[in-house]
Order: C-alpha cells, then structure tokens, then sequence
C-alpha cells in the first residue's frame, strides 16, 4: 500500500490520527442525536453513524486543493475533510457562526474546497464540472463526490457518470452502500447490480465490505491515484452500515437488527484494536472536550439577523 | 366526534379512494407502513391495499412518467413527491408529457393522474427542503393545481379528484397544514361561506373539470362590513384569520378574506366580486412574489373592467431562498405580523385618499 | 424461427408481405423529403430511411391490444403498425383529417395502441407506465418503445430501465443505434456499450447488426416471446443506419459515406432477393399508386379551424 | 455596411467572449462546425476554439450541473439548450443549484452560468418545440432572465451577460427574431430612445447584476403623443411594431412601445413610467397567459401608488399547447391583427370613460 499522497506519519500516530478521526464524527453525531430534542437545532438532521470509516479513508488522501462534493449526510465527510464541529454545530443551530452563517444547515454546506447539497443526484454532474475545470485549468486537483445507494435511483447520476467517462473527469464516485433509503431496503429500489452501472459507462468500479479505515483506505489511495494519473474518472463502492435513524426517530428497523450491524460492523472497536488503551483513552478524552466546548461555543453564538438577508 | 386534522382528512380521502375505485394505484418514496411516507398522509394504504401502493426508488421523473403511462391505459394513479421542492424534476413529464397529451393527441386520450407534494417552510429545514414551488407550474396549459385549506373537507377534495379528474392534477399540501384540526361553518371566531363557485375557469378548449373545487369567505364573526379584501390558500389562509382577528380587535379593520381552493386554471372571479365591496385587496402567498398566484390574480382584477381597485398590494416571501435558521426564516416568509402591516398600510392608503 | 404470433401466410407472401411494408415506408418517407421544399408541410420531419427493417421486423410480432411507443423518428413505426398513409401526410400538412387533426404534427402521433412523443427520453417511463398499466390488469398486451442511440444521454431513461426491471414490466426496448443523433456520432456521446447499460439494471440485451428483416423478425419473435411469457422487460440493440439527414438537408456526413451506407445496408434489395421480378414490380406499382394517391388526397383536406381548438 | 441580424449580432457576441475571456467554454448538443449548432448561433466557435467549445451527449440536466461545477470553480461556462421547450429539463438544476447556491453559500460562491436557449413558435414544429416557457423560469430567486429584441445590440447584451455576470443567466432568443436585420436609432418609421435604465432591479439581498440591461421606449415617428402603451419584449415586440404603424395609419391610434431586455428580476419601472403618461396598457406575450411576464408587470402597476390606470389588459397565447398546424398555430399564438384588436379595445374604453 502506498500512503505517498498523505502526510508523512509513522504507523503508530496514523493509527491515532485516524481513530481520532472517526471518533470525532461519532460523538458529533451522538450530540446532535441527543441534543436534538432539547431543541436546540432546526429542520432535520442526517447522521453519519456507523459510516465513519469511509470518510476518513477516503478523505485522508486529498491533496491540497482537491474538491469533495458531499450529499444529505454530509456531518462525517465535512468533519474527516477538516471542517471545524463549532462552526457546524453552529450551522445546525441556525446561528451567524455557521459554515453558512445558518444560511444553509444540516445539509447545505460549503467551506474551502468542501460542498454539499440536499437534492439527490443533482450534485453529481454539478462534481463533474468542478472536475473538468480543473483540469480545463490545468491544476493538479481530483473530485470526491459522495453518493448513497437510494440515489442510484435518479436519472441525473447517469448523465453524469457517462459525461464524465466521455470526457475523462479527474473525479472519484464514493458510493455509499447503507442498503437503506431512507426507510426503503435496496432490494425495493434497486435492480441489477451497483458495480455495473458505473462499468457500463465505461468507469471501473472496485468493491468493498468492510468497516474496517485500512483497506478503505488503501483502495481510496490507489483510485485516486489512478484518477492523478489521468486514467479518468473510477468509482469506488463501499458496502457500508447506517447505525442511526435516516434523520431521527424514524427507523423502521428493529432493535435487533441493529444491534447486530453494531456488533459486526462498528469502525471504532476496529481501529481501537490497533491503539493502546491510554491512547484510546486520551483520544476520547481530547475528543469528548472538543465536540462538548464546540457544542456550548456555538450555543452561546449569535443568531442572524435580517443584515444576513 | 375529536376535531379532524388535515392529515387525517387527507389520509381518509385517501383510503376512501383506495377502497372505492379499483382503478386507483399510489406510487412514492417510502409510502410503505408502518412508515406510511414522509409526512404520513399515506399511511395505513399499503396495509390495505397492498398490491396497489408501490413504494418507488428516488426518481421522481421516472415515477411520474409512469404515472402518466398507468393513466393512459386506464387506470388512476396518484403520485407522491415527497417534497415539494423536487417537483423541478418532475417538470419535463408534467409539461411536456402528461399535461399535454390530451390536447396534442386530439383529445383522444385521457391523463387522469393526481400529484400530492408537501409544500412550505417555517420548520428550519432549509433550502431545499422549505420551498413554495407551485407558482412555477400554475399556467401550464392542461393541468390543473389544487390546493386544500383548514377549511371545509380536504380528504373529499383529494378524494374528488382522484375520482373524477380527466387531466393530470398537482395537488398541494402545505407541511405546517398537516396538523391543524379542520374548520368548519361553525367556527367560532369566523364564519364561513362557500361560494357559490360561480367561478368557472376559463380554460381554452379544455373542458373545465369536473367537481367542485370550492372557494371559501371568512369574516371574523359579528363584524361590520369589510375594507379590505384578503386572498390566501393553503396554510397562508390560516396565516390570514390570525391577521383579521388581531386586525379587527386591535386596530378596528375589517377584512374579508376569499380562501380558493383552486390555483389552475386562475379564478379570481370570487375575489374580484368581493373587491368590488371592499375596493382594497391584499394577496398572500408563501411563495416568492415575481410570477406569483398573487401577480395572476391582482392582474385580472386590475384588468377587469370597471374593477374600482383602489388599493391593492401583495404580500409574498423575499426574493431569497428559504433560510435554515430559524432566525432568518421568520424574516423571509410572510407571517402574521407582516399581514397586519401590510393591511394597515392599504388601509392608509384609504384614509389619504379620502 | 417460430412465427407462433404471426397471422398465418406461406412464407411466400410473407415475404411479399414484408417487401411491402419495407416499400411503404420508403415510399412514404421519400415523398416527405421530396416534397418539403414545396412547403406543403409544416414544421420538421425526421425520416426513417434506412430503418425500415427495424419497424416491419419488430411490429410484425404485434399481437391485439399491444402497445407501441415511438419517439420523433415515428413514421416508420407509424406506417409498419398499420398506420394510414393519408391520415399521417395529413398531419405532416397540419389538416383536420390527420391522425390528431394537425395538433400533433410529425412527431406528436396517436391512433389505436400506438403514441409517439418529440422529447427525447421521456418516453421510456411513460411506456413502462403503460406495460404494467396492462399487467396490474391482466391484460395480455405487451409494450414496444422505440429509442434512439442519442436518447442514451437522457437520464429518465435509466429511470424507466429500473423501474422497468424491479417491477418486472411486459416491455420490449428497442435501441435504434444509427451511430448519429442529429449531428453528433455516437462516439462523442457514448461511453462505455450500449448493451452494458441496460445489463446493468437487469434487463438482458439482444444485440444485431444488419438490415435484414428476417433476423429482426426473429429477435424480436423471441424477445417478445420472453415478455409474453412473464421474464420482464427485454432489450433488443438494432446497429442501423439512416440514410437521409437527421430532418431536412442538415446531413453532416459526405454524400460518399451515405452512398456506401445504402450499398452495404439497406434493407429494401435484401428483401427483394426473396421475390420474383414480377411480385417486386407488382408491389412497387401498388404502393407507389397508393402513396401517391394518399398525398394527392391529403393536400385535398381541410384545414383545421378554430372549432377544433 | 449591411444590416446584421440578430443571428449574426449573437455569434459576434459568442465570438468576442471566447475571444476576450480564456475561462469561457461552451456546452451544447450539436453545436460542432460544420452544423454550428440547431440555429447556428455558435457557428465558427468550434472551429476557432476547438478546446473550448464541447459538444454533448443528449443530457440537458447534466451539461448544466456541469456547468455549475465549472462556475463554481472559476470557469464562465455558456449552456445551449437546444429548444426551450427543454428547460423543463434543467429546472431542478437551476432552481435547487445553480441559482440557490450563492446564497445558500454565505456569498462564499459564484456560480456565472449563461443558458442561452430558443423559444417560440410560428414555424409548425408542434407542441414539444416551439413553446415559450421563460415564465416558469422568472422568478426563481437567484436566476436572471434576459431576452433580446432586434434593437440595440443583442450580441453584446450576450457577450456583456458572459463576461459579467456572477449569477445564473437564462438568455432567451426567440427563434423568428434570428433573422430580422437589427434596428437602429435612425430607424425609418419609429423613433428608438434607450432609457436611462433608472429602473434597477430591486432583488432582495442578492447585489443587482453588474452590466446594463437595456430598456428601449419606440414610437412611431412624428406621431402625437401616446395614448396607450404597449410592453412586449424579444419577438411580440417586432410584431408589436408592426401593429402599431397600422393603428397609427389606419385607426389614428398612437402607442408607445416599452421593450425590456431584463426579464428577471422583473423590473416595470419604465413600463410604469410610460403609462404614467398614457394610463393605459397592453403586455404583450408570446406564452400563455397565467402567471406570466404580463401578469408580473400589470401586477406591479396595479400596486403602485397613484398609478393612474384607466385601463389595463393583456395578450398572450392561448391557454393551449402550440399546434402544429400553421393553421391552428396562428390562432393560438398571438399575431399583429390581435394586437391592434387589442389595442382598439383598450381605447374604446377610453372612448367610453370620457
Ligand atoms: C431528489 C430528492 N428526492 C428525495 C429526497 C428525500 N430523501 C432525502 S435522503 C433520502 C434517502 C437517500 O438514500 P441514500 O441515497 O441511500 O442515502 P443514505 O440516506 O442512505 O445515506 C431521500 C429519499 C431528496 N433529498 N432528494
Ligand atoms: C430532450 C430533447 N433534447 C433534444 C432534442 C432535439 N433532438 C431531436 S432528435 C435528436 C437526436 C436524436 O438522436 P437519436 O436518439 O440517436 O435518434 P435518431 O435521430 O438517430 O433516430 C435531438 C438532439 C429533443 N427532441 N429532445
Ligand atoms: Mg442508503
Ligand atoms: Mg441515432
């Protein structure tokens, strides 16, 4: 496996590094799901529960200046991408230090190089063009758009993914395979099979099952990689669990069932292997201070008001 | 008898359709019980009717097409857009599709297809979620736009027009709707009138539909006549009868307000019938206001001859996507506070010009 | 080749038959072309010179009651499924005896079973509609959409294909590929195969390349044998080729390329070779004297007035 | 100097923009020389800028999604939709994308988008391709909407609109407006006056556009002034030229032409300004007529105080789909004779009311 795209580490604080990582992604989303009742937050929300590792492997390998466009559940891949959890718990709450100064929320976010948008797949062709164009401009920057499997229901994705084969975008396709649309089981929605509707245009697909940051990782390097080197525009398909609610309170799952999907598929307990107990313990700690003191900071923020209009 | 809700109303129209015309089919997103879509008007169908209640993948323009082909072919199919802001999607198959085949195809087809679609803000749910879209696709030559109240029977409104329409039909529910329980003639603030429906739209060539789809006058109870005419449907209506109470109690103006059911083809015949008393309208709508209901509607009065407008505003969101914070929110679409104001500036304009 | 599903003939005037319906449509389309100048039509026209075989090879399977959807190229389907040659000049002349009294025009046709539509893509759900319309039913009919290699950038088409395939909808796709959407070859719109796209919902893929009639009928035979028998939708792939240009004189390619297409191609002295001088004659002579007799008679119509708006 | 037409003045525009501005692409079906595109509005670009201009798959949606993702990183893309009437297909993508997400996005974004595209009838092409459906496009916050006449100069409104905006732009092009020679000041019959353009367009929140969007005010040269005042824009204004020197020559009626290049934000300033004078109007549209630019405008006048309308009224299509027959077209689709119709109606009432 070659790491040469990310910040040189040794293994032992690349571990770290990443169960921190994914560890800051769950206590955000474990807030926001607590919280949530008390009010403090507008509209709805979409957690990124169980999900953590695809986004921090994955986005460990961008390279200054590469663009990620993000979906509905876009908490976890604005986090792994280095967004800041006030500014987001901010956004959240509606107030003026939002990422969109409470402009956008929940799904509506836009910070450096990181978009995201609530309308399924109509931000797939929008991550093309952001991926031509630097290449049109000669920079060096790949494309990570985000996508979840009940998306591959809409017709725009398709023009997107033949667009991009035609004219050989620098993007990679992260696809998301939760099997659940909001309360809809991919058999429900889906018919044939996920990889070979990115290999009929023409754009190869590398599968994965697994929860596990490492290999997600390494066949998130080696895509991007391949996207670097101009082989055009791959995708990348991640069997994956969804361990909350779509948006809250609102799963039709039993119990059970997802107990079991925690018990198997849990990224944390997974990287936490690879960690001393005191670091885990320390990592926690750093965390659990972080996402708490970023949580009070941005309810003690300001609301906008109408000069925001 | 527990006051009806809107979504009750709604859900029993539903279930009224279901069981009493075979022909009836409801595709959307996540309709399945026990989750009974999004904002749950269709629960308890796939229950009952499970061979006829198909939960859909996310395509919107494909489900409607479907929809359209189901209609072709005889049947009566009923769609759910889960939010009104993704009727963009739909907008091919609706304009080019299935609102024009009857005509084009010289009437020798029928397209008897109903979309339900939740519309509105005032939850924090943002800009793609919040959204007062339907003034883009009142004006499409063949369909027709409906939309409930609090008032009178919503389910039947729904149920009617999945019986009996020829043409595809939008019908739109505001979200904040859902919840209220329904009004009836024995309000105890208002009273409330149904009109006559004297209002026939004037369709060109297409014959005009085929139920009643009434229109409502609210008057805050035991008032004098009114000064003003108020327009609104949907939840803007509700929006409304806050406004006249505070508006007849606080401020001693007096409003009628003209609540259609209605949107396409445009009636304004009972609006303009009450501005013709009232010489003053104001016009509400959730939406933006370029384009608007509104816009259609103070243009036919002001067209109208001898119309004797005085006064006439209308009163709509800003011009600005529909903020997720509640904070900016409030301030981008139109509420109570904002219809006092602006009927009381109308009602200035009177005093001035006497 | 079982030919359960066609009326009964000897294979001689099966034959005949068949020469016919390929010359009807040749003669039909010609005369559009040839008379356009003379501004008897209105509008635009999209001739199906070239094609014939796909339309008769496909349309003769067509048992009472089944659907046909068509798309702006419709002449040919129109006349292969019986279509009046008169009611169809009628409508290109915008009178009230054409097939929807001049409101439709060229692309815009219904009579009996048959629907066509000039937007490209959005066909493809509603025909899927109309195939399981007849199926929720009970209905034996079956549904034929007709698209064209371009109408593979529309995304509501992959819509259609899934929904199509999930619901298992009695429905034969028939992808005209001719290589050219209007101007543009189909390699700078096309990535990937065509058969992938639709194997990749499900939906198997039957691929020909020729513009014998035969083996079309035959495809199509058995394809549709498939949908009758409850397997769900089919695809059948059609490599063509059109002769004349996309509408009216707007031919990019060279008149040399065109003449090597018609040497190699065209499906009109292939089926000829199956009959004696004398039937071709016979044939020739019938329909000429009918086509001409339909346009003759059709320039002779009413326009519509204002009763019929 | 032969006269240009409109079709030459809009490839000159296309050509300066490629020539002035490296971040310009062009996005479009078929719009390779030798064809040029549809209407041959981008002829000779491929030729001249073959890395730059980019002829597509049939996917209207996805070259504007495309589009966004290239403005959103610095790129001034430039769409062509083939026909209108497939605009229906890009509204999710310029409704919930390209024009929500400067705001949506804090102003941290930028998405200058050009949408060129053909409407209108009058060629028979039927109900799918010859559909003026800009107003289901006007008055989507964040979403300009311009349309050129055959005055002033069209090809640099185009390049102008290219070069400067920061927002999305739909460029609506009437197709019959193609070939008209383009009309200068020193016009034979009329009198052309550009107006000062004091008439900014009021757009909440969201900066006005940064170049001038001509309004022109046409009169029929050494006629008495106006007693009625006509807005058309794009094509409806030629035919509006065409009414008024008959009204002028054979009915002694005398009008004043308004033409907007602006659409959206609406801006009826001078429209108002004009009928100020005259106090009576006729909008002219080529679409249908329900919640249309018209209604907008008469909508605006009605509101504004001490508008001084005596009379007000209205001409658009039928409320049907466009047939394909020339036969039926011209009675759906407005033409001179109704426009002078029209008109006298409008004075007779003047006639009445005196
Ligand atoms: C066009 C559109 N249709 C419907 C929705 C409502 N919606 C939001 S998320 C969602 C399910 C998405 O499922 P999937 O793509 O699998 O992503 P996941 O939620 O599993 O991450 C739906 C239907 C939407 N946001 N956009
Ligand atoms: C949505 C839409 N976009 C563009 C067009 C214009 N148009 C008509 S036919 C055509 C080419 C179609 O090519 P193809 O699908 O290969 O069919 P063919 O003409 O080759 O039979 C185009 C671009 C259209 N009718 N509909
Ligand atoms: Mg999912
Ligand atoms: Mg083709």
């Amino acid at each position: 496996m070659i790491r040469r795209n990310c910040s040189p580490m040794t293994e032992a604080n690349h571990s770290q590094h990443r169960y921190r990582a994914l560890y800051r992604i769950r206590r955000f989303e474990e807030t926001v799901l607590e919280k949530f009742p008390t009010g403090v937050f507008f509209g709805t929300t979409h957690t990124y529960l169980g999900q953590e590792a695809n986004a921090v492997g994955v986005l460990e390998c961008l390279q200054q200046g590469d663009i990620v466009f993000s979906n509905h559940r876009c908490h976890g891949h604005f986090l792994a991408y280095g967004g800041d959890a006030r500014a987001l718990f901010a956004e959240l709450m509606g107030r003026a230090t939002g990422v969109c100064a409470g402009k956008g929320g929940s799904q509506h976010l836009q910070w450096k190089n990181f978009y995201s948008n609530g309308v399924q797949g109509g931000i797939a062709p929008v991550a093309v063009g952001m991926a031509l164009a630097e290449k049109f401009k000669g920079s060096p920057a790949v494309t990570v758009v985000f996508l979840g499997d009940g998306t591959l229901g809409e017709g725009v994705l398709y023009e997107a993914l033949n667009l991009a084969s035609l004219w050989r975008a620098p993007l990679l396709f992260v696809l998301e395979n939760n099997r659940i649309a909001q309360t809809t089981p991919l058999e429900l929605a889906l018919a044939g099979a996920i990889a070979a509707r990115f290999q009929a245009f023409g754009i190869p697909c590398t599968e994965l099952d697994t929860s596990d940051v490492e290999p997600i990782n390494a066949a998130a390097q080696e895509l991007l990689g391949r996207v670097r080197s101009g082989d055009g525009p791959q995708a990348l398909l991640l069997h994956t669990q969804r361990f909350g609610p779509h948006s809250k309170g609102d799963d039709t799952r039993t119990p059970q069932e997802i107990e079991n999907l925690k018990r198997q598929r849990d990224p944390l307990p997974i990287q936490a292997a690879r960690l001393t107990p005191e670091w885990i313990a320390q990592i926690q700690a750093e965390v659990d201070a972080e996402i708490s003191a970023a949580f009070q900071q941005a309810l003690a923020d300001p609301f906008p008001t109408a000069e925001a209009l | 008898m527990a006051m009806r809700s809107v979504l009750e109303s709604l859900n029993q129209g539903l279930l009224r359709a279901f069981t009493a015309i075979p022909s009836v089919y409801l595709l959307g997103e996540d309709v399945l019980d026990p989750y009974g879509g999004a904002f749950k008007v269709t629960r308890g169908l796939s229950s009952a009717f499970p061979q006829r209640v198909l939960t859909t993948p996310i395509s919107e323009a494909g489900i409607t097409g479907l929809a359209a082909g189901m209609a072709l072919r005889g049947l009566r199919p009923v769609v759910e857009v889960m939010f009104g802001d993704f009727i963009t999607l739909i907008a091919d198959q609706v304009l080019n599709h299935l609102a024009k085949f009857r005509w084009m195809y010289n009437e020798q087809v029928t397209v008897p297809v109903v979309i339900r679609t939740p519309m509105g803000g005032r939850r924090g749910y943002g800009p793609t979620h919040s959204q007062t879209l339907e003034k883009h696709f009142i004006g499409m030559p063949g369909l027709h736009v409906i939309a409930p109240a609090a008032i009178g029977d919503p389910g039947d409104l729904l149920y009617q027009a999945i019986h009996k329409t020829r043409d595809p039909l939008l019908f739109i529910e505001n979200k904040l709707l859902y919840l209220l329980p329904l009004q009836s003639e024995e309000q105890a603030d208002f009273t409330i009138e149904t009109l006559p429906g004297a209002d026939k739209p004037a369709w060109n060539g297409l014959p005009e539909s085929t139920f009643p789809t009434p229109c409502y006058r609210l008057r805050v109870r035991g008032a004098p006549p009114a000064t003003v005419t108020l327009a609104a449907y949907g939840y803007m209506a509700h929006i409304a009868q806050q406004a006249m109470l505070e508006l007849a109690l606080e401020h001693e103006l007096f409003c009628e307000l003209i609540v259609p059911t209605r949107l396409a083809p445009v009636a304004a015949g009972e609006i303009r019938a009450s501005v013709a008393r009232t010489q003053r309208l104001l016009v509400l709508e959730e939406g933006t206001r370029a384009l608007g209901w509104g816009a259609e509607v103070l243009a036919q009065v002001a067209e109208a001859p001898g119309a004797g407008l005085r006064a006439a505003a209308r009163l709509a969101a800003l011009d600005l996507p529909v903020p997720a914070s509640g904070a900016l929110e409030a301030l981008v679409l139109p509420g109570a506070p904002e219809v006092i104001a602006a009927a009381l500036k109308l009602a200035e304009k009177q005093t001035l010009s006497i």
